[in-house]
């Protein structure tokens, strides 16, 4: 065996805190040992090409490598390897930047922990073994969670590729946040004309299977090949028979508040989401439901025609295989009510920028007027609220949610252009515009009138007068001083935050959540769609918050990430699988429940033991399935299970090394 | 000259001991936790004299064998150092103060002169020499034989036992039948020890060991003959009785640990980074690992052939190598086997001697 | 007390997906912490052995930390939940015996948590200090 | 009143004589009266030999792991330890049902010299349950410890190690190891070390060495050990029987198991279906390290 060792500088990198040639001389004690090397640049093509050299003068078989972590370009120098002929396992990367430059400020300090790093680099990969993976078919079909925009674009784009999707949603209709929206920002045109297009698009796209009203209840596999059960909620509305003419509608007697205009309104018991849902056909809320509850009513039945309503209709399981998923599950906003200096709740006439977006909707509550709900008369002075709740920990959430700064902007525009007149008033810490044409759309909006006050809201307070008027004191940081505002209504920014239960989402995905509990991407600059679960993409705010183009992209990327997926038609399986030492295992079975993917099962053996044939189990590994967590490993008792490329030897050389 | 020294009491024997102590190592038999264990005798306190006084006073050998002391269990050979491509090495320096083992019954102190057949022979292991040399045995003798004892079967005088230094005498044990002690130097370093001892206060200076009264003798047993038992042996190398002893065998190691004749060890190497040490530990034949070879054979690879071995080993091979048995009859196996299993009631098995 | 001049020495097993990343995000960031950690990559923490942890320990150890995600995140589904009770399993065995427990973390970092990492580190290191050299568990022919 | 051994000597006689089995495993008297030893009977004669009473101690059950055993149709007797052991071994395939012919005793306890063995205390199944084995025998012999199993009494004997101070339990601990030989008849005797090959036994990586000198190396052994039958125990206590030195090694296992039943639930092995605790973990175990640093 003959080891390389080569020390990455990163150009100034690792160098400035670490003494590479001396990492390097120290390298030359280590048994084995035969060309210790410091590059500038290990991953650049001179670098690579240092290495090719050694490897042919010293024919060298182990190559250890001190730079960034391995999780940035391992792949990177497996490959160097296998294009050497040599095994891809047989390089093992020191992380001295991320774990040692970077962190510390003890330049000999430094020093000595990238000697130890590499050092047991180099005693690891004594126990190195070639490793191969094998080649996995792909289940070329994909699913959506979530039918928002970012959700439907992900849809459409898979599904002109030409590859089957199913998208599933949690309401009755697809369109979510999107389809609430009056105008976007920044050319103002109308939300639904923009939207509902891509809606039909999708409903009848031949590629494209709806699962409305649906949600997700398990998944299991891995990439390429996905195992995933989805509960259809009973809709109570047989889909098939059900021609959409809304009598049920207007006949049912309960009315309950309606969740798509925030509340500001009621709905049926049995309801489409909004006009324009899609699919168009009514389902029953069970909850609101007065047969449901005392079994009486039944009007619904009674007064279709085509005797689509069907009380006995019920939750039903559907297993189908995927190859990739996305996850586009959207967001929910903040309810004020948890900072009470915002009156909100107190006070009919402070209200959310959602709310507002309903109003201002021509198919809103109000049918497209703004009021004050207090007394519905339409309110003259209007005060904004930025960042209810965003970028101020103790407020609620540390992020900036990015949209409010702009669709405040357009909400002061739509009001100066339908209510000449009104006065807007806007505190904000600072205006964020960035994004093509924001700045300009901003500057239109100040030009028109609103009046934008740096500083933030201290309290709010009714103001006992007739009409019932509120009081907005804050700071005015351009003046320096406080300022108090009589209000007829005030809008709150409130904070994006991740939708309910995307937390459930991303359990079953086995996607890890950030902090604040948005989906973490594979990497924060270059995987922005991929996620650590391989075949799992992320598409919209359920990422982050963004605004809609920013979402469209993202799902277009996403869905990129599926098709190329399904275009190779097969993925690699992991190499680093689990290994059972047959001549060890007891067979005792102990690790097979341990595994989450399965797979582990019985095996025999038979030997003969002084002549006598005898037949005895053993664990052994499907490695299609296994995806090397060691688990297994961790459990046995023996040793006799061992996973590839961290095998026991391997941990026990850096652990003695150290 | 001094032969034989009295001392009123134990304690007293102790408290002389303790005048000596700077210039020597002194180990003596005590309980701890309710087990029979060597301690310094720094260790051993006033309350565990009466321990000490009951393991010595009671015709059986003590939990473990004082073998421990000439071989010990593990111990290192040598140092080592690796700069670049060179070694350096240090023989690990050994203990110089002499050591004082109290308390080892003859058939303990016998069993030395078995090992030093194996050791002290070409080439000489001298780490076991030096300690040799270096180690004065106090023996306390026995005037009857315990439960499991064979000492008379195998020829070990258990009232002046043939390898000693100074024999330990207990005044219950003789005719005198007082508390006192003494000592009887047996061997030139016995009596330089004793010398030393003499000057201090404690002793009540010269005077000759009473007789021992008990069954010193015993009428009716047979000493086996080495001979005769290997010839025997040489015809059950195929016998079932293996078979049906290895059927019960735990494959532990208690009675080649426990054995004071016992002598096998195993050398390996302990190294971290670039320094290490090579040191050699005991090691039981009855180990499945203890023949496994480099290439994954082992030519002895089931309980039977380990079991099998054991015994032709004391009962035959060593006859042939050395002339005795073995075997010092001490009776640990006895005691000790979890699953019953003895030179006792091996030599019962192949129809040898009368009280096994 | 302190003991200042004394550097303990820190063994963590990092689980590749969430520690591991977290210990890299800390780099990216360049956030500071105690030079005296050496990161051994798993690639799940319920990889990690009992035998190895106490082989850290052996070889002089002050410190043995073993560092997964967050329950319910983990990469493999399950692994740290195996973890959790292996390692609750080990503690007690390991306090029962009088061999300092606290020398051995077990903790959940995930891979945005960079400053966590570096927080943990930092006081681990402190509370190592505080405890001073580990001597009950170390194999003395290490030093020899 | 009924004698016990002559019950069992006619049992195994018959099985012999009818060739239902090859051999009887049980137990035989050895050279003292408080010696009784495993012995195989695989006659009618030799089965005269055959007994049972209070120094039956010997777990028989370990022995069927042995190839000798392999393929051969084997009457055992099993006292509750030994039959809890045997089922985790029948459960784990190691030992086929079908080539057995079980004769469960309900045992009285054992004695360890004069006074009865303490493991005894904590015993949860003296009682062989008849419809799992062949052969039901009810002992004669008075039971030596009262038989309602109290829970927390059962773990009587570790509550005063807890009580200790950390220093405390390392210096009781390190006086009890440093007597360790490394004999390895705790790991031989235990009838869930079951492993075909132990790891102690694997040269390469070679996670253990026979230096008795170092404290470390005697912990690890005995944490491992302890730690690999933390969930499969069955409190039989011959690890600390067999033990020459007297190391009270079931306290190791007996301070596992109250851990696991803390926070896991009880599951006694042998007789609670597998997978043993140490195998199943689940989301809403308690979390003991999701707090923050101090």
């Amino acid at each position: 065996m003959k080891v390389g060792v080569f020390i990455c500088w990163c150009g100034s990198n690792i160098k400035n805190m670490v003494d590479v040639e001396k990492v390097a001389r120290e390298m030359e004690n280590m048994p084995r040992v035969v060309h210790t090397q410091d590059v500038q640049y290990l991953c650049s093509e001179v670098g690579q090409q240092d290495i090719i050299k050694a490897i042919d003068k010293h024919k060298l078989d182990r190559i250890v490598i001190g730079a960034c972590s391995p999780r940035m370009h391992e792949i990177t120098f497996q490959r160097l390897l296998e294009s050497k002929g040599l095994n891809p396992y047989f390089v093992e990367i020191a992380n001295i930047r991320e774990h040692c430059s970077w962190v510390h400020t003890d330049k000999e300090k430094a020093t000595i922990k990238a000697i130890d790093l590499v050092r047991k680099a180099v005693a690891k990969s004594y126990h190195a073994i070639p490793l191969q993976s094998d080649l996995l078919g792909v289940t070329k079909r994909a699913l959506v969670i979530g039918g928002g925009i970012a959700g439907i674009q992900a849809a459409i784009d898979i599904a002109d590729a030409g590859y089957p999707v199913d998208l599933v949603e949690k309401e009755s209709s697809i369109g979510g946040r999107m389809a609430q929206f009056d105008k976007t920002f920044p050319t103002l045109d109308c939300s639904a004309c923009i939207l509902t297009p891509k809606m039909v698009e999708a409903a009848t796209h031949e590629n494209i299977n709806l699962y409305t009203y649906a949600e997700i209840e398990d998944v299991a596999g891995y990439v390429g090949n996905f195992k995933v059960k989805i509960r259809q909620k009973a809709k109570s509305v047989d889909p098939e028979k059900c021609n959409g003419c809304g009598d049920c509608i207007t006949k049912c007697p309960k009315k309950v508040p309606n969740e798509f205009d925030e509340g500001s309104s009621k709905r049926k018991a049995i309801y489409t989401l909004f006009p324009q849902a899609v699919p168009n056909k009514p389902v029953i809320d069970r909850d609101s439901c007065i047969y449901f509850h005392t079994g009486k009513c039944g009007l619904c039945q009674r007064i279709c025609k085509t005797d689509a309503i069907d009380y006995k209709d019920e939750d039903q399981i559907i297993e189908n295989e995927y190859g990739a998923i996305i996850a586009a599950t959207g967001f929910d906003i903040k309810n004020p009510k948890s900072l009470p200096e915002y009156h909100y709740g107190n006070h009919p006439d402070v209200i959310t920028s959602l709310d507002l977006e309903r109003m201002l909707n021509a198919s809103g509550p109000t049918n497209g007027k703004v009021i004050r709900p207090s007394n519905g008369e339409a309110p003259k002075k209007i005060v904004f609220v930025q960042c209810v709740g965003s970028r101020d920990r103790n407020k609620g959430n540390a992020y900036c949610s990015k949209v409010c700064c702009l669709y405040t902007a357009k909400h002061t525009l739509l009001l100066n252009e339908k209510f000449p007149g009104t006065e807007s008033y806007v505190f904000n810490i600072d205006v964020r515009t960035g994004g093509k044409g924001y700045e300009e759309f901003y500057e239109r909006a100040r030009h028109k009138g609103a009046k934008y006050l740096r500083g933030q809201v201290s309290k709010i307070e009714s103001l006992e007068d007739n009409e019932n008027r509120l009081l907005v004191r804050g700071f005015d940081g351009s003046l320096g001083e406080q300022v108090e505002i009589e209000a007829d209504l005030v809008v709150l920014a409130t904070s994006i935050e991740p939708k309910a239960g995307s937390k459930k989402i991303a359990n079953l995905l086995g996607v890890s959540t950030d902090q604040d509990g948005f989906f973490s991407e594979s990497h924060p600059k270059l995987k922005p769609v991929e996620t650590q679960a391989q075949g799992i993409y992320l598409a919209g705010v359920c990422q982050g918050p963004k605004d809609i183009p920013e979402a469209v992209s993202q799902a277009s990327g996403a869905s990129c990430k599926a098709i190329i997926l399904f275009n190779k038609g097969q993925v690699k399986s992991v190499p680093t699988t689990a290994m059972v030492n047959k001549d060890i295992c007891s067979g005792c079975m102990q690790c097979k429940p341990v595994c989450p993917y399965e797979a582990i099962s019985k095996d025999y053996v038979i030997e003969r033991i002084h002549g006598k044939e005898v037949r005895r189990p053993v664990a052994s590994i499907n490695r299609a399935l296994c995806q090397g967590c060691g688990a297994c490993a961790g459990l046995c008792r023996s040793g006799a299970m061992d996973v590839g490329g961290f095998t026991c030897k391997q941990i026990m050389a850096e652990v003695d090394s150290l | 000259m001094t032969q034989t020294i009295k001392f009123d009491s134990l304690s007293s024997l102790f408290n002389a001991l303790k005048e000596v102590e700077k210039d020597y190592q002194i180990f003596c038999p005590t309980k701890q936790d309710g087990t029979e264990v060597f301690l310094p005798l720094v260790e051993i306190k006033e309350d565990n004299l009466k321990a000490t006084y009951e393991i010595l006073s009671k015709n059986e050998p003590p939990l473990f064998s004082i073998k421990s002391f000439l071989f010990p269990n593990s111990e290192i050979y040598l140092k080592f150092k690796r700069e670049k491509d060179s070694y350096e090495f240090s023989v690990h320096s050994q203990e110089e103060t002499p050591t004082v083992v109290l308390g080892g019954k003859p058939c303990d102190v016998e069993s030395f002169g078995m090992i030093d057949m194996v050791f002290l022979q070409e080439p000489v292991d001298t780490f076991y020499q030096q300690k040799r040399e270096n180690t004065i045995l106090i023996t306390s003798v026995c005037n009857q034989k315990g439960p499991n004892c064979l000492c008379d079967e195998f020829g070990v005088d258990k009232c002046k036992p043939k390898v000693s230094d100074i024999l330990l005498v207990l005044g219950e044990q003789t005719t005198q039948k007082d508390e006192a002690v003494y000592l009887e130097a047996v061997s030139e370093r016995g009596e330089n020890f004793l010398e030393k001892l003499d000057k201090s206060t404690e002793s009540e200076g010269e005077s000759n060991t009473p007789n021992l009264e008990g069954e010193i003798h015993q009428k009716d047993v047979e000493k086996l003959s080495p001979e005769k038992i290997k010839d025997i042996m040489e015809n059950l190398y195929d016998s079932p009785i293996w078979a049906e002893f290895a059927m019960r065998c735990l494959g532990c190691g208690i009675c080649t640990y426990y054995c004071p004749t016992c002598h096998c060890y195993d050398i390996n190497d302990f190294h971290r980074k670039d320094k290490g040490v090579r040191y050699r530990s005991w090691d039981s034949c009855m180990f499945s690992n203890f023949s496994n070879m480099a290439g994954g054979h082992n030519p002895r690879p089931s309980k039977e052939d380990r079991i099998k071995n054991r015994f032709f080993h004391k009962l035959n091979y060593f006859v042939k190598q050395q002339g005795p048995l073995a075997c010092v009859g001490c009776g640990r196996c006895a005691k000790n086997c979890p699953a019953g299993i003895s030179i006792g009631t091996v030599l019962k098995k192949i129809g040898v001697g009368k009280h096994v | 007390m302190m003991q200042q001049n004394f550097e303990p020495k820190i063994i963590a097993f990092c689980c590749n997906w969430c520690s591991y990343a977290g210990a890299d995000l800390a780099g990216t960031g360049r956030l500071k912490y105690s030079e005296n950690i050496r990161i051994v990559r798993v690639p799940c923490s319920s990889r990690v052995e009992v035998q190895m942890i106490l082989r850290a320990f052996q070889n002089g150890a002050d410190g043995v930390m073993v560092a997964g995600c967050h329950p319910g995140d983990c990469h493999y589904d399950t692994g740290n939940y195996h973890t959790r009770r292996r390692m609750v399993l080990l503690k007690s065995l390991v306090s029962f015996m009088g061999m300092d427990p606290e020398r051995l973390l077990v903790k959940w970092i995930s891979g945005n948590e960079a400053a966590r990492f570096q927080e943990t580190v930092d006081s681990f290191n402190d509370q190592l200090k505080k405890l001073g050299p580990s001597n009950k568990v170390r194999d003395q022919r290490c030093e020899i | 009143m009924r004698d016990i051994n002559k019950e069992i000597i006619e049992i195994a006689q018959e099985l012999l004589e009818s060739n239902k089995v090859d051999m009887v495993l049980g137990y035989t008297k050895g050279e003292r009266p408080d010696q009784t030893f495993p012995f195989i009977a695989k006659t009618k004669e030799e089965a005269e030999r055959l007994t049972f009473d209070y120094y039956s101690y010997n777990s028989l059950s370990k022995y069927l792991l042995d190839d000798m055993y392999q393929g051969k149709k084997i009457a055992i007797f099993l006292k509750g330890c030994d039959f809890r052991g045997l089922k985790l071994m029948i459960g784990e395939d190691r030992v086929k049902r079908e080539d057995l012919h079980l004769i469960g005793l309900d045992c009285p306890g054992v004695k360890r010299g004069e006074s009865v063995s303490p493991y005894c205390l904590s015993c949860r199944l003296n009682n062989v349950p008849k419809e799992e084995v062949d052969t039901k025998i009810s002992t004669s012999l008075e039971p030596l410890v009262e038989r309602k199993y109290s829970h927390e009494e059962s773990f009587s004997e570790i509550n005063d190690i807890e009580k200790m101070s950390n220093e405390e339990r390392f210096e009781y601990w390190k006086r009890q190891l440093s007597r360790c030989k490394r004999c390895y008849s705790c790991r031989n005797g235990c009838p869930v070390c079951t492993c075909r090959v132990c790891l102690f036994d694997r040269e390469n990586p070679g996670y253990i060495d026979g230096a008795t000198d170092q404290l470390a190396q005697h912990q690890f052994y005995h944490v491992i050990r302890a730690f690999h039958v933390a969930d499969r125990c069955v409190g039989c206590g011959e690890c600390s029987r067999v033990c020459p030195e007297n190391i009270p090694l079931h306290l190791l296992s007996q301070k596992l198991i109250r851990e696991l039943e803390k926070f896991y639930g009880t599951y006694t092995t042998g007789v609670d279906e597998l997978p043993t605790p140490l195998s199943t973990a689940k989301a809403n175990d308690p979390d003991h390290f999701g707090k923050e640093v101090k």
